[in-house]
């Protein structure tokens, strides 16, 4: 028995005990706090690495939560799973393995970042316990403590963006993206209850198996699709969403922006492994497809008019979430017809995975640059910015190769997961890839402005006094700069690597449901 | 007027969606099989010794739910204690 | 129907907190309406439960007819859900009278600097 | 907030001893009775609720200190996921303490039985840790919330980082 079958239980305890015991790091001061930081970040992003090599080389891996041995899902005589089960198939250990970068980026940034402000080790707490709650919603295979994790993620998200409780604007995004929240996990918890009170289960691979098709599920599906949608930023319920991410310190939003992936991927959890075996009728896949359209449109539209920069780069991120839902509805309309699946359903689900992991670096980064211009200069406006390129040189590189990464440049990743999600969306209808390229067009021309407004133009003379931001901050930016320099260099490695195995594992829904029962099969071998 | 409308006709839906959801759960005090809940009634005292069936499932059987119910009140007065920290508490 | 009265109590009790979140202008009552919405949740888990002539699932001192128990798994579902509940409740209203100490009102309507 | 009356402060303080000490027996008996380390730690926590109302939060905070509660908060949760980690041998939360024969180790009769109390391994341990992080998450939640109340600061001037 290797040590590393305990992975996914490990990817949790860790940060879990890392909040647990950071309040009494206020006991030892500022350098036992940050080493903390630094110690718990490296601990947790070093696992989700090695749980993703393990499940690339060994197939989905379960984990039975206190059960005999750690693969025993089916206790003797029953044919369903009593215990909580983690079940980290590809697609799972894909958005770990990206959600705990931009966390370990997060983190490092924040160090310097947050370093005048009091409270910290509140901070390092909130910090790890959205860690441990998006982490935990990635890899359970237990509807319930999905809503759980929904419910730590959110949580201490709000206390997050509320952390500079002496602006009123904080408090007031926290409030709304509080409201919002809590009403998308309740409305999970009446879908997870109206499953339990017809099937007894609440097990995700066991629902998938026996689900049928009636009233409680549409309702269920219904409430799902609404809950996590609101949770990631789709545009109806998009108010949150640029306020909570402006609001925020920077390193906090780099990564709410992995939560709010989170999210998405309960979302297409839902749709394509349980209720995958009904969407051949096109009524769900095309609610997706239109509101990820509306979310690009929309998002874009508004980003455009916008003078603050975290509100800017925040409107951005609706109209990129709106790219992810395209991909997956696509990809979701051509889940029950194989041939439509070869022909264009697998490339839009390549292009909506690939977004996201692209989605997550560069957003990710951008924020991190906004927050060292905050940091460096106190200004939150575009207007009263100006020839910092000269002052600050190291973030203004960083800056632009996300700004590059996001509008679609072509050796950019951006370039090349919009690729495939053009290519894709014009086989369904030609409309849906029109929208995509001047969705694309008009990022390109906000990131230009806030680019020019901002680093470039004449030296201002009350920016005098401005240096660059301490070394700390550059590190966390240069761990996503670098993750999107990889990815850019090497597009062929990452789409067979990284983004084929997770789009083959999130279509296959048989063997996500086998896993749980087939490992039964071999005993309690430990 | 009109976000009343609108708010109004959400409301109308998420009722409608509601009513003709619990029509289709099964008949109050009359569950359908149950083999989970059955397993941990007839389990509970010969696996984790406790007469307590319902702490018996809290602890053992979905401890781990537990252990984030416990993280989220964790967080819950965490995140209130850094609303209401004062100025240079550390 | 009067059979499932459990469940029309549930929906009650649902769409009269989504009106109170919609509705309602000041903050506290909008965290009062969560709140409703919670215990319609809980209600609705609970319910499910229910066999009727059931015992509660404790075998301590138990009877001798204490062979048909209600279900446990919705009671410890709601048990965590209520601590939640609980968690989320108070953060809400710590976050209503930090945004009076900011503003000085309650109201939604002056609640509103960001915006656009 | 002001102390109560003389006549509500010594109905308080005699009524808040009951609580805690029905509080504990909740959370004792967790694993045997209807309750456990939530229901308890919350009427535990009463106990600190009884005596903010009725002696004021000056007084209060004069008596306690908030380290305290985290201190507790912290050890509890601590506690409750070492005991998941501890066995580790199997899986982790597996119940390693049950059957086991040592501290609450004690097998129970099938079907109905009076109960004893060293049995249930994990569960009464982690019904403990549990008990104790109400305790303190809870106290801590009203004290903070009554120092938010009357806040000794003007608003908008707790930090000086945002100033350049």
């Amino acid at each position: 028995m290797s040590w590393q079958v305990h992975l996914p239980a490990l990817l949790l305890a860790v940060p879990l005990l890392g909040a647990f015991l950071a309040p009494l790091t206020a006991l030892g001061g500022k350098g036992l706090r940050n080493t903390w930081f630094v110690l718990v970040s490296a601990a947790f992003t070093m696992i989700a690495f090695l749980l993703w090599t393990r499940v690339g080389s060994t197939g989905t891996a379960i984990y039975v939560m206190g059960g005999q041995g750690w693969n025993l899902a089916l206790p003797s005589g029953m044919s369903i799973p009593v215990r909580i089960l983690m079940e980290v198939d590809a697609f799972s250990a894909f958005m770990v393995l990206l959600s705990a970068v931009a966390a370990l980026a997060g983190a490092l940034f924040s160090i310097g970042f947050m370093d005048r402000f009091s409270g910290l080790e509140k901070f390092v707490a909130l910090y790890f316990l959205m860690v441990t709650g998006m982490f935990g919603m990635e890899i359970t295979g237990d509807f319930f403590n999905f809503f759980v994790f929904l419910e730590i993620s959110s949580v201490a998200s709000f206390g997050l963006v509320a952390f500079w409780r002496d602006r009123g604007e904080a408090l007031e995004a926290a409030f709304k993206y509080m409201l919002v929240s809590t009403l998308g996990a309740l409305m999970v918890l009446v879908a997870v209850a109206f499953l339990y009170s017809k099937y007894n289960v609440v097990n995700m691979a066991t629902l998938g198996k026996v689900i049928e098709w009636g009233m409680v599920e549409k309702t269920a599906l219904v409430l799902f699709l609404t809950a996590l949608a609101m949770k990631c930023g789709a545009v109806p319920m998009h108010m949150w969403m640029p306020d909570a991410y402006a609001e925020a310190p920077a390193g906090v939003t780099c990564a709410l922006i992995a939560v709010s992936q989170a999210s998405l991927y309960g979302l297409f959890r839902v749709t394509y492994t349980i209720f995958g075996a009904f969407m051949g009728s096109p009524v769900i896949p095309w609610v997706i497809i239109v509101l990820g359209v509306l979310s690009m449109f929309i998002g874009v539209s508004m980003a455009v008019i916008q003078k603050e920069v975290g509100r800017l780069i925040a409107y951005h991120s609706v109209s990129q979430v709106g790219y992810m839902l395209l991909g997956f509805g696509v990809g979701l309309l051509a889940l029950s017809d194989a041939r439509a699946m070869a022909e264009y359903g697998f490339t839009a689900l390549k292009g909506g995975i690939y977004h996201i992991v692209n989605y997550t670096m560069y957003k990710g980064l951008l924020f991190l640059s906004a927050g060292a211009l905050y940091y460096a200069t106190g200004c939150r406006n575009l207007n009263d910015m100006g020839g910092l390129g000269r002052k600050m040189p190291k973030t203004m590189v960083l800056f632009m190769i996300a700004a590059a990464a996001i509008a679609g440049l072509p050796p950019f990743n951006g370039f090349v997961s919009k690729l495939y999600l053009y290519e894709s969306t014009f086989a369904v209808h030609p409309i849906l890839a029109v929208f995509a390229m001047v969705t694309s067009v008009l990022t390109l021309a906000s990131f230009v402005k806030i680019f020019q407004t901002a680093f470039l133009g004449p030296a201002l003379k009350k920016f005098e006094n401005v240096r660059e931001v301490p070394g700390t901050m550059l590190i966390g930016m240069s761990v996503l700069g670098v993750a999107i320099l990889a990815l850019s260099l090497f597009p062929t490695w990452s789409v067979n690597h990284l983004v084929e195995p997770a789009a083959k594992a999130l279509v296959d829904q048989a063997s996500y449901i086998g896993a749980v029962f087939a490992a039964s099969l071999t005993g309690g071998g430990l | 007027m009109k976000a009343r409308i609108l708010f109004l006709v959400s409301i109308l839906v998420v009722g409608g969606l509601l009513w003709s959801g619990l029509q289709a759960v099964h008949p109050f005090g009359e569950p359908n099989a149950a083999p989970m809940d059955d397993y941990f009634i007839a389990n509970a005292q010969s696996e984790a010794a406790a007469n307590n069936v319902v702490t018996s499932i809290v602890f053992d059987y979905r401890g781990f739910d537990t252990l984030g119910e416990g993280a989220v009140l964790f967080t819950a007065v965490i995140s209130v204690a850094a609303l209401f920290r004062k100025r240079g508490q550390h | 129907m009067t059979g499932n009265f459990p469940y029309l109590v549930v929906g009650i009790l649902f769409v009269m907190g989504f009106i109170g979140i919609v509705f309602e202008k000041n903050l506290v009552k909008i965290a009062i309406a969560v709140s409703v919405v919670e215990a319609a949740t809980n209600l609705f888990i609970i319910t499910l439960g229910y066999r009727s002539g059931g015992s509660i699932p404790v075998w301590t001192m138990a009877g001798s007819g204490s062979s048909r128990m209600v279900l446990p798994t919705p009671q410890a579902l709601t048990l965590t859900a209520i601590v939640i509940g609980l968690a989320t409740t108070a953060l809400m209203l710590s976050f209503a009278m930090s945004i009076y100490r900011h503003y000085g009102s309650l109201d939604v309507r002056d609640v509103r600097r960001l915006r656009g | 907030m002001n102390p109560l009356s003389v006549v509500a402060r010594t109905v308080c303080n005699l009524f808040a001893w009951f609580l805690a000490v029905f509080g504990i027996y909740v959370i004792v008996h967790g694993h045997l009775t209807p309750g456990g380390g939530f229901q308890g730690g919350a009427v535990v926590a009463t106990f600190m609720a009884f005596l903010l109302v009725a002696h004021g939060g000056r007084k209060m905070q004069s008596w306690v200190r908030k380290e305290l509660f985290t201190l507790m908060e912290c050890i509890g949760l601590t506690v409750f996921i070492s005991a998941g980690l501890l066995g580790m041998s199997n899986t982790f939360f597996f119940n390693f303490l049950a059957k086991a024969g040592g501290l609450f180790g004690s097998t129970v009769p099938l079907g109905p039985n009076p109960g004893a109390l060293n049995t249930s391994g994990t569960i009464a341990l982690m019904n403990l840790s549990v008990g104790l992080e109400v305790v303190g998450g809870l106290s801590m939640i009203l004290l903070y919330m009554f120092s938010g109340v009357h806040p000794e600061e003007p608003f908008g001037r707790e930090e000086t980082g945002h100033d350049r």
